[in-house]
């Protein structure tokens, strides 16, 4: 009735001739975002770091990290004004290992023991949180109870107790971080499923009646993904943190592993006089978590619309 | 001016810059509201009628600038006041009721408390005077049991009272003019007409001057002295109430009148927006009338025009490029289409 | 003017707690502030409630033996006994020092020896360590200051009981407030009296002024001391640097040349009779299969180079050790194990002889720094041995090893309790004790033996016997002596003695 | 209201059930503590007897019951190491972990509070960025590295503070800085949206109509909405400080009970260890309980939920 009585002559309004596509959008949205941008490049960085440090090892930039030499520990790294050792860019640590090609291959654990513990306690907290978001009711009640439960357990006590019952080695840190840290994702799944449930396309497709494992994954997953990959940066972040504390105090990681945590564990012996031997390891643990931090941080920004 | 004049509103402009550029949400309006008189600015939404209330109250977003050929209020110029200085005003001078009554209480205090809270500020410390008139004023909005209301928290009231208790909280100092921003938009129905005539009531007994920014036609014929109609961030109309109603000049007002409640025929509450197609963008440089990609009467000479209204006789005016008769003439065959 | 003088106040507040410290390092104040404490606090002072090393340390500040052994020649001295006389194979007469008080007043005389010792040696009274217990009869009062301490069996090594672990308690005192009262307020005869105690945290001493009877132990040098328990290292260190204390035992041999580097401090390395060792699980408890053969065993000791360890790692006047006990240590000769020098071809030759050309994995266990593991497994490695380091706490890494038994090879120490006899570490291991992994009845047999025979020549036989099978079968490949390193304050008379046990008492300030 | 309390008590309770009995069994599963008791000189025959006396050869599940019956009445058995009651042990200890967690949350608090609203009224100015780079530096920062870095430069080098101890405030200061820090990032970004979040809100627009002084709207207004979810998570991450509290108490050598439970993982010294994590769960199931009470009596429309 009303396009009849108004015919409507329709021009394209300024807002949808200035409107950019959504991928030049996002473009933008990204390149005018510098924490993700900086944060990006670092992870990047120290990814092909980590990935080609093989490569590198047969290049000869770098050295086995394993291969000591105790007539040569603790030599001084190249900025040091005392004796330097021209092998050892980086100097070397207590039984003589090139602290340079530790450093390398020690971006691997960090990165390997981040990435395992984000696959394992994200499918546990994504399981957990869409179940209870999706079906609600007595199932929701149940997982609340084990997040509040998961919650007020001492992670850091727990997980020294179960490195002590099951013995420090790089497999165990990785399952127990990973059995303890999948609240958060269990958390934000629920949530945002609960959101997605009411959708009205979600909707729809309960009414068609398709069964609850399609629609979780056809229709719910999509729109929880961005969440999930901001909260797997900070779960990341967190556990790689978790497992440098735990390394630190003798619970994590073992000798001769070159893990970042257990290199301050070794370094920290020296930290008045070769403060170096900390310095190194924790600026790297220090950038890498950064990074990670800013791009989960740039992620958010620029895959979820500001609201401001 | 004969009349005693509050508020005196000559070329306000509102710039907000955004990321495409500048945004101009009002664009040079005009309009003077005297003691006892009811001023309503209607216009879809997004009109930039909320702006200018905000920017008639100095409570604009921080990134948006005003500007004003003249901004008179009690006969002193507003334009350059402190926030300090405006802070002084608000509330005791001029008072404003908002859209959302649901959200514009603050949650973690009595409402007691917050009617209080104004008189003290602005009138006097005590709390005995400040309770005596907030039982007084929510008892005049048609609050019962007034004196124990006091130390409810807004989440217990119905949004209906919570209007009531932000038009009381709006009346607590006795300001000279009230600016109402689609005050029932969010209430139910039935309790839209209460509201608008509650405070049309007020407005009388009070004799304060009152901007009405209202979607319900059907009250502005009924409480308004002057109506200005807005589109895009201009007056596209405006005169006294009668005149506006009988004669609609611009195909905007007729577009919005087409819809009026005829007494039996339409229902009270009716919405505007039946208007078809889309606000433009006020973004950029802007010139032309805005309106011209939803006028059925749209020409070239539309692109080129000025802007300045045509004045007819008793203060109705309009701004088109069509004379008023060609208006009349356009606006008659839309009601006949609708009839 | 009012807020002036609040300010005044407040930064005066401020400071005043800041400053109210309980003594100053350095030698101003005539203290002397020490922290230890790597291995865990003393929970309980009572000489015989406590099981930890720092306790001894303790203890020999507060109280006082009957026997004093000399710590260099390791001579037998008088202390509380002045003289003493075999009366029989297993009665012993001792005749107490006259004049000696305790430090709440008591005066001590026989009848606070034969309550000291018949109260230990009743299991009933549960003494931690029931092994330096358990070997007396009775003791009974003769005289005044006249005592018989008669042995439930011949026991050659009483002498290293009565001058370590058995201090002497004041009877009136102790049978009053039992243990957990002198863990409050030890009472002793010792050079220091103890002023204040906050368990695991604090003891503050003051000198012991009526230490003036010639003890052998020397009298005490400072007028007030205070031990602060600091369970990290370096927290200690930092703590030495920035002045809050004056020594610390527990740093580690690179720690020496740096602290010895810096202006005001000191370092020093003292060899101790701690022996590190390699076990292997020779009675095959974890089904490892290679370690079970000799000739890998035999292999690994060649392929170790324990030269290089001590003088790159371990340092100081510490050196490669081939018996299963420290060579001052009664019985414990040389001659007597077979010793297996550094030969990384021989233990290659070895390893293909044993089939095992490639190598093979293994799990290595310590508790100790993870550098000492990690050199050895660099060695193990170049002749084809991959082995993987556990390192646990220790009480964790013992219960493993008595309960799963699942340590292939492990990187231990034994302190002996600084006693020098060779029964205290030998036999501890090789007895069929709870920490015997190589149950070898044979060796079991001679240790018993030689730990009960009160002639010093078939002690010396059977001893060197276990000492040739345990080497040879290489059940222990031993490693090196521990050495203490020590950081201190350069104004501080420090002496340092090989039983590990610092006399911290004896240590003044340069004037 | 008190429906409420009791339901959400009920099912606190419940919590620290089930926590106390997956630590019970984590820590049974790691060692034999008839040998832990024993000590080094024990027979395999006082072991046996241990066991006997322990009622270590009984289930698990009847041990852990009887071992929850008698936590129940505050009763948490005896150190294995120590010998004396655990109770005892952790009461002479918790003070200073107490202190320490108050004195973090405060200091984490007093610092991201005002940042984070300074940071909040002014959006992308120089301070808001300055916060931002706090928050995400505290983020990244471990904390042990921090708490070391301090020792280096405010114990060593300027000999400004104490380094170990508990003896003073003083000895506080640094643990209270680098434990409290971690919780900064955090707070102060909850603070910061909360309170942009509260600012832009209808309520603060009709505070300002009503011409009230901006510190009235400030602080009576915004503040006191903004800072109702801070509380919140405050509360829950005095429960996680406690715990961090492990590794702040063994570098500065302050000897509270996160400290203990380090000292009793190394010995296998299970009764402590159990306690210390009941402990640490307890807290933190009363204080998120604490938090939501707290919260209902800041923000009067919850408890109608």
């Amino acid at each position: 009735m009303a396009e009849a009585a108004l015919p409507l002559r329709r021009q394209q309004t300024a807002e949808e001739i200035l409107e950019p596509s959504p991928l030049s959008k996002l473009r933008k949205r990204i390149f005018k975002n510098y924490s993700f941008l900086i944060g990006a490049i670092i992870l990047i960085l120290i990814l092909v770091v980590a990935v080609l440090a093989p490569v590198f090892e047969a290049l000869g930039l770098i050295q086995d990290p394993y291969a000591q030499d105790l007539a040569k520990r603790l030599q001084n790294p190249f900025w040091h004004e005392k004796k330097v050792d021209p092998d050892h860019v980086f100097g070397t640590d207590k039984v003589g290992r090139d602290y340079l090609s530790r450093l390398v291959y020690g971006a691997q654990i960090s990165l390997l023991i981040g990435f395992s513990t984000m696959i394992i306690s994200g499918s546990i907290g994504t399981v957990l949180g869409v179940t209870a978001g999706y079906f609600g009711g007595r199932v929701d009640m149940v997982v609340n109870f084990i997040i509040n439960t998961r919650l007020a357990m001492p992670v850091f006590l727990v997980a020294m107790a179960a490195v002590v019952a099951f013995g420090a080695s790089l497999w165990v840190v990785i399952l127990v971080l990973g059995l303890f840290l999948w609240d958060r994702f269990a958390v934000v799944m629920r949530s945002i499923t609960m959101q997605a449930r009411d959708l009205d396309y979600v909707k729809a497709a309960r009414a068609l009646g398709c069964s609850p494992p399609y629609i979780i994954v056809r229709e719910i997953f999509p729109n929880v993904l961005s969440s999930l990959t901001v909260v797997a940066t900070v779960e990341m972040a967190n556990a790689i943190l978790l497992e440098a504390a735990l390394s630190f105090l003798g619970f994590g990681v073992q000798a001769p592993t070159p893990s970042w945590g257990l290199m301050l564990n070794e370094g920290r012996e020296y930290m008045f006089f070769s403060p170096w031997l900390l310095a190194l390891p924790g600026t790297c643990l220090f950038l890498l978590v950064l990074a990670i931090n800013l791009f989960g941080d740039g992620l958010r920004d620029v895959t979820l619309e500001r609201e401001r | 001016m004969s009349k005693d004049v509050i508020l005196d509103v000559r070329n306000l402009k509102v710039d907000i810059p955004v990321s495409a550029g500048m945004l101009h949400p009002v664009r040079g309006i005009s309009f003077s509201v005297a003691r006892g008189e009811t001023l309503c600015i209607v216009g879809e939404s997004g009109c930039g009628k909320s702006l200018t209330s905000l920017a008639l109250m100095g409570l604009l977003p921080k990134t948006a600038t005003r500007t004003a050929d003249k901004l008179d209020f009690l006969g002193q110029d507003i334009r350059d006041l402190k926030e300090r200085q405006m802070a002084a005003l608000r509330g005791v001078n001029m008072a404003m009721i908002f859209q959302e009554p649901m959200t514009s209480l603050n949650p973690a205090y009595t409402i007691g408390n917050q009617l209080i809270e104004v008189y003290r500020r602005h009138i006097d410390p005590g709390k005995a005077e400040a309770r005596e008139r907030a039982i007084f004023l929510l008892e005049k909005v048609g609050i019962s049991a007034a004196a124990s209301r006091l130390s409810q928290y807004p989440h217990q009231l119905s949004g209906g009272l919570r209007q009531r208790v932000m038009i009381a909280m709006a009346l607590m100092c006795g300001p000279d003019v009230i600016i109402a921003d689609e005050p029932t938009t969010a209430l139910d129905v039935t309790i839209q007409a209460q509201i608008l005539h509650l405070l049309a009531d007020l407005q009388k007994e009070f004799q304060m001057g009152m901007i009405l920014i209202t979607h319900d036609l059907g009250i502005v014929a009924r409480v308004a002295d002057k109506v200005q109609v807005m589109y895009a961030g201009s007056t596209v109309e405006e005169g006294p109430c009668q005149a506006v109603f009988d004669s609609p000049l611009h195909p905007y007002t007729s577009g919005l009148l087409r819809c009026i409640p005829v007494p039996g025929k339409t229902q009270r509450g009716s919405r505007l927006g039946s208007v078809p197609g889309i606000v433009p963008n006020l973004v950029g440089d802007l010139h032309g009338c805005m309106f011209r990609n939803r006028c059925d009467h749209a020409e070239a000479a539309c692109e080129a025009l000025a802007g300045d209204a045509t004045q007819l006789s008793d203060g109705h005016a309009f701004t088109c490029r069509m004379t008023p008769d060609e208006a009349a003439q356009a606006a008659r065959q839309t009601a006949r289409e609708v009839a | 003017m009012h807020l002036k003088s609040l300010v005044k106040f407040a930064t005066a507040a401020v400071m005043g707690t800041m400053l109210s410290t309980t003594a100053m390092a350095g030698p101003d104040d005539d203290s002397l502030i020490i922290a230890w404490g790597s291995t865990g606090p003393i929970e309980h002072v009572d000489n015989y409630v406590n099981t930890n090393r720092t306790g001894i340390w303790f203890s020999r500040m507060v109280w006082d033996q009957l026997i004093y052994r000399e710590p260099k020649t390791f001579e037998y001295k008088p202390l509380l006994a002045e003289s003493w006389e075999q009366l029989s194979d297993t009665v012993w007469q001792f005749n107490l020092r006259e004049g000696v008080k305790f430090h709440n007043g008591e005066p001590f005389d026989a009848d606070d020896v034969v309550y000291t010792l018949n109260w230990i040696s009743n299991p009933d009274n549960g003494v931690k360590v029931q092994r330096n217990v358990n070997w007396i009869k009775e003791a009974r009062k003769v005289s005044q200051y006249t005592v018989d301490l008669e042995m439930k069996r011949p026991f050659p090594q009483a002498f290293e009981f009565l001058s370590g672990p058995i201090t002497i308690y004041p009877n009136e005192y102790y049978s009053e407030v039992g243990p957990d009262g002198m863990h409050k307020q030890p009472i002793g005869t010792g050079p220091m009296k103890v002023v204040s105690i906050k368990t695991a945290e604090e003891y503050v001493f003051e000198r012991n002024p009526d230490y003036n009877w010639g003890s052998p132990k020397g009298e005490a040098q400072v007028s007030r001391m205070v031990v602060r328990e600091i369970a990290d290292v370096q927290t200690q260190i930092a703590e030495l640097l920035a002045g809050g204390i004056d020594i610390t035992a527990d740093i580690s041999a690179d720690h020496v040349d740096q602290i010895g580097g810096v202006p005001g401090l000191t370092a020093l390395q003292a060899g101790t009779m701690r022996t590190g060792y390699i076990g292997f699980d020779a009675a095959n408890r974890s089904g490892h299969e290679p370690v079970n053969n000799l000739k890998v065993r035999q292999a690994m000791a060649h392929a170790i180079d324990r030269e290089s360890l001590v003088k790159n790692l371990i340092r100081g006047d510490a050196g490669v050790i081939h018996t299963p006990c420290f060579p001052t240590q009664f019985g414990c000769d040389v001659n007597a194990a077979v010793k297996y020098d550094f030969d990384p071809d021989k233990a290659k030759a070895l390893l293909a002889e044993a089939g095992y050309p490639d190598g093979f994995d293994i799990e290595f266990y310590t508790f100790r720094p993870a550098d000492w593991a990690e050199a050895i497994m660099g060695d193990l490695a170049k002749v084809g041995i991959r082995a993987t380091l556990t390192k646990m706490p220790y009480f964790a890494l013992r219960d493993k090893q008595r309960n799963e038994g699942t340590t292939p090879m492990f990187l231990m120490d034994w302190g002996s309790y600084s006693m020098n006899d060779m029964s205290a570490i030998t036999s501890h291991f090789f007895k069929k004790g709870p920490d015997d992994f190589a149950l070898d009845d044979e060796v079991a047999a001679w240790l018993e033996t030689g730990d009960t025979s009160s002639d010093a020549a078939v002690r010396k036989e059977n001893y060197a016997k276990a000492i040739a099978k345990i080497t040879g079968e290489l059940y222990w490949l031993p490693m090196f002596n521990h050495v203490r390193n020590y950081g201190y304050n350069e104004q501080l008379n420090f002496i340092p003695y090989q039983d590990e046990i610092p006399r911290f008492w004896q240590y003044g300030w340069k004037s | 209201m008190l429906v409420y309390t009791l339901k959400r008590s009920f099912v606190a309770f419940l919590i620290l059930i089930v926590v106390s009995g997956l630590t019970f069994s984590l820590s049974h599963l790691s060692a034999d503590p008839a040998l832990t008791i024993g000590g080094e000189q024990a027979s395999d025959e006082d072991i046996e007897a241990i066991r006997k006396f322990y009622g270590f050869d009984r289930p698990i599940y009847e041990q852990y019951f009887s071992w929850l019956g008698r936590a129940l009445q505050g009763d948490f058995g005896e150190s294995y190491h120590y010998k004396q009651p655990v109770v005892d042990m952790i009461s002479g200890r918790i003070g200073t972990t107490m202190t320490l967690g108050v004195l973090a949350i405060l200091f984490a608090l007093i610092v991201s509070i005002p940042l984070g609203t300074v940071a909040a009224m002014r959006p992308n100015s120089l301070i808001d960025r300055f916060a931002l780079l706090i928050a995400v530096f505290g983020q990244a920062l471990p904390t042990f590295w921090f708490a070391l870095m301090m020792i280096i430069v405010f114990g060593v080098w300027w000999r400004m503070l104490p380094i170990s101890g508990n003896t003073t405030w003083a000895h506080f200061v640094m643990p209270t800085i680098a434990l409290g820090y971690y919780a900064t990032p955090a707070l102060m970004r909850l603070t910061r949206a909360g309170m942009i979040e509260v600012l832009e809100s209808d309520y603060i627009r009709t505070a300002r109509a009503k011409g009230l002084s901006p510190t009235s709207i400030l602080f009576k207004h915004a503040l006191r909405n903004a800072i109702i979810p801070v509380v919140a998570l405050a509360a829950v991450w005095f429960g996680f400080m406690l715990g961090g509290s492990i590794v702040i108490e063994t570098i500065f050598n302050l000897k509270g009970i996160g400290w203990l439970s380090y000292d009793a993982l190394l010995r296998s010294d299970l009764p402590v260890v159990q306690a210390i994590v009941l402990i640490f769960a307890s807290f933190y199931v009363v204080l998120t309980l604490l938090a939501d009470l707290l919260n209902a009596y800041l923000d009067p429309r919850i408890s109608v939920r």
